[in-house]
């Protein structure tokens, strides 16, 4: 029955959800600094993808593994040079400076790649898997595989790596953290730099599905800040679950509601969280 | 330079914009309305985000709730007066019901969920297609001004500078009055301020609202104006943004330095727009980044910083 | 003396920790009852418990004969109950005079902003802080801050005011100094419920004291009781100690 | 007040953003534009250079400059014996209709031009008209095509597309012809002006010839995912597959109906199909899509205007864009040239005489014949119907044109 099929649709685009929004959430958790500039990163690593795959077609697997030191390496610099100076500052401020940056970006990627929709498409298309009555795009479930993998290595960087103990110290409790001898602003922008490549990645996958431009970046942030929530602040695993329920979500409520619905019903669901349950799902006010 | 005499300043240059009408053409009535229209924005911003401390990104929300509610009216027949009067008491009643949840929030949480609000009215507009005219719009009926375009600018003209006047009259009466007060201390200490008794969650819900009461009535003067409204237009992101950026650009926490900003950004963004095709919306996030990076605190300073003097102006 | 606060059976919980347990306790009109305890006892809990900061998990809270269990801070504050923090809370931007005219303002009976700063005008003169009427409250030093504090509680015009160690930090001399002003505020027939460490102020101010451990009320009675019973000796400084002082009464 | 603590910085630079910014903020924004030459007559193009619309900006712009080059190459404009050059001014309004309105003041009043082109799409082009209307300025929207962009009684509004009728009605008549199985039609809008008008009118053609309409859903602007909607439209299997939308919207639609095997004897999609770029990036999939426009390049209409004959006019475009015009490129060309006609036959540039001139206009041009309404919607245009077969569009109705059948089955 197609009940299937909208089950499978919403996991599918779950877990790409949380893939958008592992990163925004990192940086939101660590940084207390909401990234406006989220969309637009992803975007970007949808051009990169676009422009390796058409012009030197090299396929966007091994793109995957240059974006991420690309833009963590942007990311790092972005955050020391500009974002460092307001770190401290009220959320007006912050706020208001991603969204002056994202503008800014916005339009350098409009004059570079120009409005059109750009379409990266596969030579052998990968088409469709079948499932008993379920039918799945091929291009999309390997998004989704890679977008789980790297979630997961988000979360062990996170666990294992000392530099990912630093950025959960420094979440946990900052003036601690500098106590114990880490070097906060290095952090930061390591935090930064995770979440960008995150983004980046995010954006190579979904090169694969969604139609290129500068326009989709507000959809993407608009995905990140529900899925964020929904799961809790600056938690990876909660990014996860918080991005399978939108997904399903979303799938069952444009059944039932009809797909113009979608949006009012994830920002409702957004609102609705902030209010009852800021911490989201599984978040705590500490870590995870 | 004390603060009384900056508001009189003030109050006295807007007093003397009413005499665009006899001097401009059409495209400065259109400026000028624009003007008041961003003026009006960025003033009633500050009473939440300047005064009581509440980063509010509710505006676009307000402003589009009041262009549909106002604009609905109007399509039906309804006077502009009563458009006006619905879209304000709607506005302000939504307000009051909305803020004691959202307003429970702190910071981030706060922000996200005033942006929210405005994502969730504009589908809704959308998705009410017999009452709103949904994706395809909403037509508003050429108000009953004869005389050619010049009157009909005018005529608009002076209604926004109206409403600026309006929302000033209350703002820098609120300014000085005790619920001022109260949001003050609420700004700098929310627990203090409760336990000496001032009800934080009643101050907060008036601020919330008397902030988006003459912005939606600015909605319904404009849904007039431009007799043809679209949900993407009105309930646009960038009318939540543009009012912090001009309060900003302003100096923080003043309505002179909100009202200030909000001139000054027109004529930064209408020379911007005017000379360059292709990167305006770039050079207007330089502006911001430039003007958070490099100036917190806003022209108010800068002219205080050029003269140099420790004047204790504000 | 007229029964001017009960406590009948108050507890609070978070979540497992049980921070007040079952205290029950009466203040009468003019009194000066020492709350007294080693830290962590739950002293500062049980004021944010009456004054509504956290509503009570069980018991009720009767004031002037008036079940406030439910009540919010601001409204008790408008009844008459005024404290100050353990931890000094100006607001920073406004000058000492309006920090005070603010408490005056919003407090018991409420008044307008010249009346309220008419009124903090005297108290400031009260607590000896006249002179730095204009100066913002944030560049004050901590003595002064904490006589700050004192100015807005006595500015709500409270009939119980909880002092939350007034003299935490403060050298010999301004203990003197606050000693005195206490003693001047009793006087004034302001009933006070003093919260402090320091043996010295509470044995010379303090008609009568109640002694506090893990949330629960362990002793009750004059000064000289108090300091005798093995009891609170054992809460403060231990079993030997608490042997010791029994063997030497 | 102390505000927001100012961040560490080395004092030149400070001293450099301050001056910067008092220098911007001072700029004078009312400084009038250059006196207007005389003897070139302007025409203002307000455009969505950026934003979500710039591709169908893009094509419009490019319809009006083939027509200007070819005019001025041709001596300019005959205004009563005068020849005048021709000059279009565009500005960019960032697909946002508050500021296509202020864009449209703004050429008249600042940049004092003779006549105007509205700013893309229907939304846009009716909140422009107004003020057109207002200073009596004759404009002609190429492509605003639903009748409620004509309904507010405007004399001054002239549009190039037929109503969303002339597309859908005979779009009906070949798929009952041809198709008589067809008998559950599922319709999928754009939540938008145009695309949701012109669905309204399919639902009634569709009806009309007793088909059933098995489903009616609009989406979002910007949706990015469409699956939800497809699993609806597998679940009441129909025949006939309509989607409206710009080119982005389309193509996601398609990409996303072969991502869940969907097939349809008939799948018609309107705004799409027509341009190069959807069928490059639909791909093999894009194989027996059915669609409609106002022109097509396979038309064979004599003009009597400046490019002459559609032949000629897919030559020039031809060699000065490097490929083939589609529907929108030659009805912002054929703008011009009724504006070009209108001043010639009135032999003035006086604006109530232009418009006197272009209301009562009959004249054959390469885009077809054109008569205007009372409304001031063109009402003489018999749109093709077309479907892309293997790769290219091939019309298919009306008869005088067709170039191949009517073919069934998509995947």
């Amino acid at each position: 029955m197609f009940l299937l099929q909208i089950l499978a649709n919403g996991i599918v685009l779950g877990c790409l959800y949380a893939c958008i929004a592992a990163g925004f959430s990192l940086v939101w958790g660590v940084l207390n600094v909401i990234n406006l500039m989220h969309g637009s990163f992803i975007v970007l690593g949808s051009y990169l993808a676009w422009a390796a795959y058409n012009g030197l077609g090299i396929s966007p697997w091994i793109t995957l593994l240059v974006a991420a030191p690309l833009f963590y390496g942007a990311g790092w610099l972005m955050q020391r040079g500009v974002l460092n100076r307001v770190i401290a500052a009220p959320v007006l401020v912050t706020l208001t400076l991603t969204f002056g940056l994202d503008l800014m970006l916005n339009n350098a990627m409009l004059l570079a790649f120009k409005a059109d929709y750009r379409k990266l498409i596969l030579d052998p298309p990968l088409g469709t898997l079948a499932l008993g009555s379920v039918v799945v795009p091929v291009d999309r479930l390997v998004a989704m595989l890679f977008a789980l993998v790297l979630t997961a290595a988000l979360y062990l960087i996170l666990r294992k790596s000392r530099v990912g103990r630093a950025i959960i110290a420094v979440r946990l409790d900052r003036d601690a953290a500098t106590l114990m001898g880490v070097h906060v602003k290095s952090i930061y922008a390591a935090a930064f730099g995770f979440g960008a490549a995150m983004a980046g990645c995010a954006g190579v996958l979904l090169a694969l599905i969604f139609p290129i431009s500068p326009l989709s970046s507000t959809a993407y942030l608009g995905k990140a800040f529900v899925v964020c929530v929904l799961g809790g602040l600056g938690s990876v695993p909660g990014a996860v679950l918080g991005g399978l329920v939108l997904g399903i979500l979303e799938s069952f409520g444009a059944m039932a509601f009809g797909p113009e619905h979608a949006v009012t019903l994830s920002f409702g669901l957004l609102i609705l969280f902030l209010i009852f349950r800021p911490q989201g799902l599984i978040g705590r006010r500490g870590f995870d | 330079m004390t603060t009384g005499a900056r508001n009189a300043l003030l109050v006295g240059a807007v007093l003397l914009l009413a005499a665009l009408p006899l001097v401009g053409d059409t495209y400065a009535l259109r400026l000028g309305t624009f003007a008041c229209m961003y003026a009006v924005m960025a003033v009633s911003w500050n009473v939440i985000g300047g005064m009581a401390g509440y980063p509010s990104f509710a505006t676009a929300a307000f402003f589009g709730l009041g262009a549909y509610a106002g604009g609905v009216l109007l399509s039906k027949g309804g006077g502009l007066a009563g458009a006006l009067l619905l879209s304000g008491t709607l506005a302000f009643a939504g307000a009051m019901l909305l803020g004691v949840v959202l307003l429970r929030l702190r910071g981030h949480y706060f922000a996200v969920a005033s942006l929210a609000v405005a994502e969730v009215l504009r589908e809704l507009a959308n998705t009410a297609t017999d009452l709103t005219g949904g994706g395809m719009g909403l037509n508003i009926p050429l108000a009953a001004t004869s005389g050619g375009p010049q009157a009909e600018a005018s005529f608009y003209f002076l209604l926004m500078w109206a409403l600026l006047l309006l929302t000033l009259g209350v703002v820098l009466a609120l300014e000085r009055s005790r619920l001022g007060f109260g949001l003050q201390c609420i700004r700098q200490n929310e627990s203090a301020a409760d336990m000496i008794g001032v009800n934080a969650t009643l101050y907060k819900s008036l601020a919330f609202a008397i902030s988006g009461v003459f912005v939606a009535m600015a909605g319904t003067v404009y849904a007039a104006w431009v007799h043809y409204i679209e949900p993407p237009d009105v309930f646009d992101i960038l009318f939540s943004v543009k009012p912090i950026v001009m309060a900003l650009l302003g100096g923080l926490g003043s309505t002179a330095g909100a009202l200030l900003g909000a001139f000054a950004f027109l004529a930064i963004e209408e020379t911007v727009w005017r000379n360059s095709l292709e990167i305006h919306t770039g050079l207007l996030g330089l502006l911001i980044v430039v003007l958070l990076l490099f100036l917190p605190n806003g022209i108010v300073s800068l002219a205080r910083r050029l003269r140099g003097s420790g004047a204790s102006g504000g | 003396m007229a029964e001017l606060l009960r406590l009948e059976s108050v507890s609070r919980r978070f979540g497992g920790l049980q921070a007040v347990q079952d205290v029950s306790l009466s203040v009468g009109a003019g009194e000066v009852l020492g709350l007294i305890g080693p830290n962590g006892a739950g002293k500062t809990t049980l004021v944010n418990v009456i004054a509504g900061v956290h509503p009570a998990s069980a018991g009720r809270v009767v004031f002037e004969g008036r079940d406030i269990t439910r009540l919010k801070p601001y409204q008790t504050a408008r009844i008459g109950l005024a404290r100050t923090f353990q931890i000094v809370q100006p607001f920073p931007e406004f000058t000492v005079l309006d920090n005070v005219a603010a408490a005056a303002m919003f407090s018991r009976g409420g008044m307008g902003i010249a009346a309220g700063r008419q009124a903090a005008a005297e108290q400031l003169d009260f607590v000896g802080l006249a002179a730095l009427a204009e100066r913002p409250a944030a560049s004050l030093t901590l003595a002064m801050r904490k006589r700050l504090e004192l100015a807005k509680a006595l500015a709500m015009r409270p009939r119980l005011l909880f002092l939350d160690e007034v003299n935490a930090g403060l050298n010999s001399a301004e203990v003197e100094q606050a000693m005195a002003l206490i003693r001047r505020i009793a006087a004034s027939g302001v009933t006070i419920v003093l919260i402090e460490h320091l043996m010295k102020v509470v044995m010379s101010v303090c008609s009568r004291i109640v002694v506090l451990q893990h949330g629960a009320l362990i002793a009750e009675g004059g000064p000289a009781e108090i300091v005798a019973d093995p009891r609170v000796v054992e809460a403060y400084l231990g079993k030997k100690y608490a042997q010791a002082s029994k063997a030497g009464a | 007040m102390t505000g927001l603590a100012s961040p560490p910085m080395p004092r030149p630079l400070r001293r450099l953003a301050r001056l910067a910014l008092a220098a911007a903020a001072c700029a004078t924004a009312l400084l009038p534009a250059v006196a207007a030459a005389q003897e070139t007559i302007r025409f203002g193009a307000p455009l969505p250079m950026t934003g979500p619309l710039a591709p169908e900006a893009l094509k419009q712009q490019q319809g009006y400059d083939l027509w200007a080059e070819q005019v001025n190459k041709a001596g300019g404009i005959n205004v009563g014996g005068r020849r005048m050059k021709v000059e279009i001014v565009y500005i960019d309004y960032q697909s946002n209709t508050p500021r296509a309105v202020q864009a449209a003041e703004r050429l008249i009043t600042q940049e004092k031009v003779h006549f105007l082109f509205s700013p893309f799409g229907s939304g846009a082009a009716k909140a422009a008209s107004t003020v057109s209307e207002k200073h009596g300025v004759p404009t002609i929207a190429p492509t605003a095509s639903s009748a409620q962009v004509y309904d507010q009684g405007y004399k001054n509004l002239f549009g190039t597309f037929t109503p969303n009728e002339t597309l859908t009605e005979p779009l009906a008549n070949i798929v009952a012809q041809k198709a008589p199985g067809v008998k559950r039609v599922a319709i999928l809008a754009r939540n938008d002006l145009f695309p949701l008008a012109i669905a309204q009118e399919m639902e009634k053609s569709a009806k009309a010839r007793g088909m059933n309409v098995v489903m009616f859903e609009r989406y979002a602007i910007n949706t990015m995912d469409h699956s939800a909607v497809m699993a609806k439209i597998k679940s009441v299997s129909p025949h006939w597959i309509f989607a409206t939308g710009y080119i982005n919207d389309l193509v996601l639609i398609k990409k996303q109906m072969a991502d869940q095997r969907i097939e349809a004897p008939v799948v018609t999609m309107i705004a799409g199909p027509a341009y190069q770029e959807f069928i490059d990036a639909a791909g093999k999939g894009a194989e027996n899509i059915s669609s409609a426009a106002w022109w097509h390049p396979a038309a064979r209409y004599k003009g009597t205007d400046v490019f002459g004959t559609s032949e000629n006019y897919n030559k020039l475009f031809q060699a000065r864009y490097k490929t083939e015009p589609d529907y929108a490129q030659a009805s912002a060309s054929v703008a011009g040239v009724l504006f070009q006609m209108a001043i010639e036959k009135a032999g003035t540039l006086d604006r109530a005489k232009v418009r006197e001139t272009l209301a009562g206009m009959n004249v054959m041009t390469f885009y077809g014949p054109v008569t205007f309404g009372p409304t001031g919607q063109i009402t003489s245009l018999e749109p093709p119907v077309f479907q892309i077969q293997n790769g290219r569009n091939v019309v298919v109705h009306p008869p005088s044109i067709r170039q191949g059948e009517f073919r069934l089955g998509v995947k």
